[in-house]
């Protein structure tokens, strides 16, 4: 029995360090303070507060998707969900009712959502990105038929500047409190908590977690109808924040949030993510979009960036790991001779 | 608070439109030394590329920078926002945009208009208060009557028809819309009878079967209108190799270009536009008129456009570039756009 | 002590009897239900709208089915090997536009066709070779080649379009026309369709897709070429979808940097509605292909019986969630009925 | 073509001072071994010792870093499983590796199917050949079936007949009887004899030592990954092989402690699942063991995991301390102090990409949990000693379970069990794959949790596990409970007679 319990759980420190989420981190603030120092109009206030702003929506929604992923699901359902919350929004203004009460029933109708979703995937088994294709066309089709093609726009003033103002004359966006608590609160569940850990049980192995007496399919549908929830108050969020309601509203977020979801390292196939590494995939995608906009970088070639970005997320870890076990096999070696 | 609709109804209408106060000197100087950027609703869309090299044009020959901008989606509202505030940090000297929803760009093009930038509407307006002028192809009232006599004269004023728009929500369409349905009141169309309006969404595969479905679904459908370039093509492809090619009329708006085989081949017997690369030219003079003073978007103030002469601003600040020109079998050959 | 006889144990094999082995090679057909919702919904309509199924209605309801199926059954081999391809879209819109802008200088349709096929392999290979080569989730290497490709193409082709007029006449009424109600497309659609559907499920190496699909680690210890494997199929994928580009560009006369754009998801639908599971293994592309007739028909359905276009996106979604449903339902319903096969097949032989 | 003497002929297959590390792991140590045709030839040593690992480098999986291989005399570097595959080399792997979307047909001719002309796979030919191979190995399976369901030993079973198919001339079997029965397991010895006898060379693993006295000649044994002998067995005792695997002498095997039978603590009444399992009807008392023996397929893990609340049942009730569980949920089974250590380790008992810690703290998260939040330090302190009481040999707590050998899973499966304090305890072939020090510490320990007041229900397809550690016997055939047999009067006559139905008095 060589090195059993006694070597306890270090880690070569490299190797721990060497962990993609944390890349991406690095990546983060490298590529901010390269763009402080160097981009024209970068640094100040207003630059800052439309970054946060305009990537909020994304930021937000990656938080239940990032343990949606983690547990070996998927939803492709948000942007239409996001859409189709505007939509109700936007149709009941014009009737009249109250806006806070137009804001309860579109956070209930984001949990409705997500109990669709939820029941069709944990109730008859299907895969939920067969199910979540489905809901994406069902529900943009929906939000169609509630508000047709009507734009609406007079929302009262005090809650348009939510949606865009900033806090004080900072950099940062109203918005941004709200988010932070839900940012807190998300990271607490999943890496501190006995929840958090049947989320990675689920998505590692569900039978294995069903035998360990995890309720694999409560699990999932709470991340379902989480992941709603959030994705309809984004769609609050986003028409107030563009000051506008229309059934197209986020058309095509679902990509942008699971490409940011997957540049932070969360494993496509479960079991493996953190909440950090996903925030950080997120605005580093945000980051990169602003910055190349100011350095007129036309659209086409910034898509090619994102691509190659995510191209290289996944191929980046598993090459790295495979550099560094080749290093700590040398290693042991080197230490003899 | 506790805001309805109807409680901050007044207060949204009675807002002082940002743009058209201020005061204007109609013999100022052209500034020197201007950057004007356009952001079409779609980069590297055919339509869009001829109308911003006519901006360009005019700009080389005042002596101004050109530059533009944009999503490669025309349905990525919140990139196009982005491109706003992207320009206002880089303290354009005016921006002529094309909004791909009339609400969503209001917030950014606000800001934009208070840190001094001249805000110029081409194609498809924002709200009136979002920006100081807006460059409009035709008269809306214009468009829509003149296609609908168009295919009244081809019909002999006898038959269903139907029109092919493209999305359910876009402005311009729905505006047109609302004229060819007037006009069709008058008595001598009479026995002209429009029983569907279908939708495409700008979409050739979908456009193309919402074709077929109006023929199946009214076999004895004599005319269609199709009042957007995607559809009108597509609408020809399908008649083109259908038995119905001869049979069932075509019109609507569409380039030369893409509509010269149809023309050719007898599938399409005239349709209509204006020359989208004026349309251009003359929000660039309307924006550099703007940025020099000359102009400030109220009603009734002039200026001088280069060699296309000169333009009066009409109500709400709206230009208009003109009558469109029919195209024939006599003519399409002059026209290479 | 040992139980079972050799010939107790062939017994109920043999004697459960040809009729319900055939019944039970039917039910088995996951591409059943398409077929039947399929059938019931082409009748319906046909019933409220008798000019549905005319020659030319035929006519049409082919054709719209023809390039999706064509790029389903690449996909559906993807699918198959547990991958997924969602790049298609795009190399669709490159490769037709290749082909269009080749033609419009003259070229031969030919040469076109040829030109498009081969660019779609190549663009399949890059993806075959990225997930072979980190054995990375191919769902994020062709979600970034989605992308990538997508921009090469607006990169390249700018604003530049293919435009109905700058096509030879021929290769556009080969685009339309056809032998009576069967279009020339959809006729080369059913030969690719068939022989990609006999190689899978004839050939060792057809097989063998099914297998690494099913169990990629047990594929390789069973000295199946795991990469090579995946590696064609991503060839073939990406070579089908460039047969398509060029086949939209003679149906629909046009191409620019926007064509394809979106595709994908259509694509995943097809694949998925027809029974193909998306975990690897399972399905057949007669399935998928059915899926994809079925998709393009409810858009063909949809106008033909009035339904306004607003309702069109969430009737498209319901039907799609209906047609997985009612896969999975059967499919559990046959797994049940071979539990309970088992358990009398041990009986009897123990008896 | 009989090798009466297979020393004087030249080895088949030789293993040349091979080593093989993983990371910090020194899984081989410079091991070298002859395989003669015509021999049968054991592979002893405890979990962890290396074992499947010496097999994978011999069947190309794994490239050793040191050593070579020679086949007939000359070195081979196979390129990967199909080079060895086609060299003669047939393996069975520890844990099977089926495809389970394909037919069982399809799974054992894999790339290999028997072709027609234009190299078509002719179908017909592959559906004969399986149902020949199965004839030969008396297996009742539908050839036609997928393969997703199948039970581990069905499983073992397709493997078993997928190896044979290749006619190889070396044939490899890592633990192929772990899952079965006493029948199959004569069975399959049959037809390997058969094998060996026409000249094929037999490499052969299992923890069941009488197993490998029965078919062997010769034995290698390792220890810590390096060689300790390699010998005829002819001469040697179980003993002996024990202390070269050990390195000291064992204590008894089945060390049963007399306990004090007290309460009904699981009341099982009347369960039945339709198509599975019919009328089930016993009671577990706290202090008891109760085997359950039974055939392969004949639902005892069923049984155990619809008491568990895995699967739902159509009717009857499950007691735990007399309070009735609701069907169809493990967790209120094991809030009501139910435990389950399933029988398939790798897809049930653990989450293989998960670390050491997590696995053991995830049956029971609120013993880790204070005010909501997991305290990491509690659950490595529970990890720590957990895995030091039942001996599982890791390098790191961090490490995933996926690279232990696959005694030491068995053996973190238990741990993460017995952390949960179970009242009642179902362990479902505990000791499948168990090296015989360690399956005696866990037999000990099981005896020593019913001393303490556990109720145990012990489901095992080693007859004298069974045999030596039940208080009292369930025997199952059919889905049916046939026998109920003391421990008085449990002997292997009775119980198998209950097993397969044969008429043998006594027993009921
Ligand atoms: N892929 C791998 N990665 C890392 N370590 C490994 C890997 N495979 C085996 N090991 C380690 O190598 C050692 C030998 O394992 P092996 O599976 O050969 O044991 P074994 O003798 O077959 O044991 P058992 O009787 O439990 O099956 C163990 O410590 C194991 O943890
Ligand atoms: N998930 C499943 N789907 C279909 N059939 C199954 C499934 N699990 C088990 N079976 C079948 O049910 C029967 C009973 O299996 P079970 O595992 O309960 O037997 P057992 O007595 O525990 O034997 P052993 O565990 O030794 O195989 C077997 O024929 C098995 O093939
Ligand atoms: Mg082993
Ligand atoms: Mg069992």
């Amino acid at each position: 029995m060589t090195d059993t319990t006694a070597a306890g759980s270090r880690r070569p420190p490299l190797i721990g360090a060497l962990r993609w989420d944390t890349v991406v981190g690095a990546l983060l603030v490298i590529l901010l303070a390269v763009s402080f120092s160097t981009v024209n109009g970068f640094s100040n206030a207003l630059n800052i507060s439309f970054l946060i702003g305009n990537t909020l929506p994304v930021a937000a929604i990656a938080l239940p998707m990032t343990m949606l992923v983690a547990s070996g699901e998927i939803d492709l359902s948000v942007g239409s969900t996001v859409g189709l919350s505007g939509a109700v929004m936007g149709a009941l203004w014009n009737h009249g009712m109250n806006i806070n009460a137009i804001i309860v029933i579109c956070a209930a109708l984001g949990i409705v959502c997500g109990l669709v979703n939820a029941l069709l995937v944990t109730k008859l088994g299907l895969p939920s990105l067969a199910v979540t294709i489905g809901t994406l066309a069902l529900y943009r089709g929906v939000a169609q038929i509630v508000l047709g093609s009507n734009s609406v726009t007079d929302f009262p003033q005090n809650y348009l500047n939510f949606g865009s103002g900033r806090l004080g004359g900072s950099f940062l966006p109203t918005a941004v409190i709200p988010w932070l608590v839900l940012a807190v609160l998300a990271a607490v569940v999943l890496h501190a908590t006995g929840f958090g850990r049947s989320v990675f049980a689920v998505g590692a192995s569900a039978e294995a977690a069903w035998f360990a007496g995890v309720r694999v399919k409560r699990v999932k549908l709470s991340l379902f109808v989480a992941t709603g929830l959030v994705s309809s108050l984004t769609g609050v969020f986003w028409v107030l924040h563009y000051a506008s309601a229309t059934y197209s509203n986020a058309t095509g977020l679902e990509l942008s949030v699971v490409a940011a979801v997957l540049l932070g390292g969360v494993d496509f196939d479960g079991g493996r993510g953190t909440l950090g590494g996903a925030i950080a995939g997120v605005f580093l995608l945000g980051t990169m979009q602003n910055v190349m906009s100011l350095a007129d970088v036309s659209a086409q070639s910034q898509t090619v960036v994102t691509g190659v970005l995510l191209t290289v997320s996944v191929l980046g870890p598993r090459v790295a790991r495979q550099v560094f076990a080749r290093q700590a096999r040398l290693q042991p070696l080197r230490g003899k001779s | 608070g506790g805001a309805t609709k109807s409680s901050t109804d007044k207060a949204a209408s009675s807002a002082p439109a940002a743009g058209q106060s201020g005061s204007a000197n109609p013999s100022a100087a052209v500034k020197k030394g201007l950057t004007v950027a356009f952001l079409p609703k779609q980069v590297n869309n055919p339509y869009f590329n001829i109308s911003d090299a006519g901006g360009n044009t005019a700009l080389t020959a005042l002596g101004e920078s050109y530059k533009e901008v944009g999503t490669t989606s025309a349905t990525d509202t919140a990139g196009q926002v982005s491109y706003v505030n992207t320009l206002t940090q880089q303290h354009v000297s005016a921006i002529a945009v094309s909004a791909q929803d009339p609400g969503a760009l209001c917030t950014a093009l606000k800001q934009a208009m208070s840190a001094g930038i001249k805000v110029v509407t081409y194609d498809s307006d924002t709200d009136p208060g979002c920006r100081q002028a807006f460059v409009s192809q035709a008269s809306s009232e214009a468009l829509g009557r003149s296609e609908v006599d168009l295919l009244g004269k081809e019909l002999n004023y006898t038959g269903q028809i139907a029109i092919l728009s493209a999305a359910q929500t876009a402005t311009n369409q729905n505006a047109w819309i609302g004229y060819m349905q007037d006009e069709l009141k008058k008595p001598q169309f009479a026995n002209m009878k429009l029983v569907k309006i279908a939708y495409g969404n700008d979409d050739a595969q979908m456009s193309f079967q919402q074709t077929q479905g109006l023929l199946q679904q009214y076999p004895d459908l004599k005319g269609i209108i199709s009042p957007t370039t995607v559809g009108i093509k597509a609408a020809a492809q399908y008649l083109d190799g259908s038995q119905y090619k001869g049979k069932v009329l075509l019109t609507g708006l569409g380039t030369p270009n893409d509509m010269r085989s149809y023309v050719q081949d007898g599938t399409v017997k005239a349709f209509e536009l204006w020359d989208p690369g004026k349309l251009g030219q003359l929000a660039a003079y309307a924006a550099v008129a703007l940025a020099s003073g000359q102009i400030s978007g109220a009603q009734g103030q002039s200026f001088t456009a280069g060699p296309m002469g000169n333009f009066t601003l009409g109500a709400q600040g709206v230009i208009t570039l003109g009558a469109p020109t029919v195209f024939d079998a006599s003519n399409i050959g002059q026209f290479n756009f | 002590m040992t139980v079972s006889t050799t010939a107790a144990a062939e017994q109920p094999l043999l004697s459960a009897g040809a009729p319900r082995a055939l019944l039970d090679r039917v039910l088995r057909m996951r591409e059943l239900a398409i077929l039947v919702v399929l059938a019931v919904m082409l009748l319906a309509t046909q019933i409220d709208n008798t000019s549905f199924l005319s020659k030319q209605g035929i006519k049409d309801l082919l054709l719209n089915a023809t390039i999706l199926v064509l790029v389903a059954v690449g996909e559906a081999v993807v699918v198959i090997t547990g991958n997924v391809d969602l790049s298609v879209g795009s190399v669709l819109g490159v490769t037709a536009f290749a082909a269009g802008d080749l033609l419009q200088h003259g070229g031969n349709p030919v040469l076109a066709i040829g030109l498009a096929v081969v660019l779609g392999a190549g663009f399949g290979a890059v993806n075959g070779v990225l997930v072979g080569l980190g054995q990375v989730p191919s769902l994020v290497v062709t979600l970034g080649t989605l992308y990538i490709i997508r921009a090469l193409d607006s990169i390249w082709v700018g604003s530049r379009e293919v435009t109905a007029s700058r096509l030879p006449s021929g290769y556009k009424s080969f685009g339309h026309n056809g032998l009576s109600a069967i279009p020339y497309l959809a006729l080369l659609a059913t030969v690719v369709l068939i022989a990609v559907g006999y190689f899978l499920r004839n050939y060792r190496s057809g097989r063998e897709c099914y297998a690494l699909g099913s169990h990629a680690q047990a594929a390789a210890l069973a000295g199946v070429p795991v990469r090579r494997r995946v590696l064609a199929a991503f060839v073939l994928c990406g070579a089908l979808a460039g047969l398509a580009g060029a086949l939209y560009l003679a149906r629909f006369g046009y191409a620019d940097a926007g064509t394809g754009s979106g595709y994908e998801l259509t694509v995943v639908s097809a694949v998925v509605v027809g029974g193909v599971g998306f975990t690897g293994g399972s399905g057949s592309v007669y399935g998928a292909a059915l899926g994809a007739l079925l998709l393009t028909s409810i858009n063909s359905v949809l106008p033909a019986i009035g339904v306004s276009s607003v309702w069109v996106e969430a009737i498209d979604g319901v039907l799609l969630l209906l047609a997985i449903s009612v896969d999975r339902i059967v499919a559990l319903r046959i797994a049940g009925l071979l539990r309970s096969r088992a358990r009398q097949a041990r009986t009897i032989t123990n008896d | 073509m009989t090798n009466p003497d297979p020393e004087a002929a030249a080895p088949v297959l030789v293993l040349e001072g091979v080593s093989k590390s993983f990371g910090a792991v020194r899984a081989l140590r410079s091991v070298s071994l002859s395989l003669f045709a015509g021999e049968a030839h054991a592979v002893a040593g405890e979990n962890g010792a290396g074992k499947s690992t010496l097999i994978k480098v011999l069947a190309g999986v794994h490239r050793p870093d040191e050593g070579s291989v020679l086949l007939d005399g000359t070195p081979v570097e196979f390129g990967g499983p199909a080079a060895a595959r086609d060299a003669g080399v047939a393996v069975i792997y520890q844990e099977p590796t089926l495809f389970p979307d394909l037919s069982v047909a399809e799974n054992i001719f894999m790339g290999r199917q028997p072709t027609r002309s234009f190299g078509r796979v002719d179908h017909r030919a592959v559906r004969e050949a399986v149902a020949a191979l199965f004839a030969r190995l008396g297996v009742a399976m539908d050839p036609e079936r997928p393969a997703r369901g199948l039970s581990i030993a069905d499983q073992q079973l397709v493997e078993i007949a997928k190896a044979l198919s290749f006619d190889a001339r070396v044939l490899i079997m890592d633990e192929p009887t772990a899952a079965l029965t006493g029948s199959e397991v004569a069975r399959l010895f049959t037809v390997v004899r058969a094998l060996r006898e026409q000249g094929a060379a037999i490499l052969f693993i299992s923890h069941r030592l009488s197993e490998v006295f029965e078919l062997c000649q010769r034995v290698t044994t390792l220890r810590d990954g390096t060689l300790v002998a390699s010998e005829p067995l002819a001469g040697l005792t179980e003993a002996d092989l024990v202390r070269r695997m050990v390195g000291r002498t064992l204590d008894e095997l089945y060390p049963k402690q007399e306990a004090e039978v007290g309460e009904v603590a699981l009341d099982v009444s009347r369960l039945t699942r339709e198509g599975v399992f019919t009328d089930v009807s016993f009671q577990v008392r706290t202090g008891e063991i109760v085997g359950l023996a039974g055939l392969v397929g004949a639902g005892r893990s069923e049984v155990a995991r619809a008491v568990f609340g895995i699967d739902r049942f159509d009717a009857g009730h499950v007691a735990v301390g007399g309070r009735r569980l609701k069907p169809g949920s493990p967790s209120l089974a094991m809030a009501a102090g139910l435990a389950l250590v399933p029988e398939d380790r790798r897809a049930q008992g653990l989450i293989m990409q998960m670390s050491v810690e997590r696995n053991i703290g995830l049956a029971d998260l609120r013993a880790t949990t204070t005010a909501g939040l997991v305290s990491r330090r509690a659950e490595r302190d529970r990890a720590v000693d957990w895995a030091a009481k039942l001996q599982v040999k890791y390098a790191r707590l961090s490490d995933l379970v996926g690279t232990l050998s696959g005694g030491n899973q068995q053996k973190l499966v238990l741990a993460k069990w017995l952390a949960t304090g179970p009242r009642v305890l179902i362990v479902d072939e505990p000791t499948r794959g168990i090296d015989v020090g360690t399956k005696a510490e866990v037999h000990r320990l099981l005896s020593q949790l019913a001393a303490d007041g556990v109720a145990v229900l012990m489901i095992s397809s080693d007859l004298p596990e069974i045999l030596g550690m039940a208080d009292r016997v369930l025997v199952m055939r059919e889905g049916r409970i046939s026998a109920e047999i003391s421990r008085a009067d449990a002997t292997e006559q009775t119980v198998v007679a209950a097993a397969t139905g044969a008429a043998v008095g006594g027993a009921l």
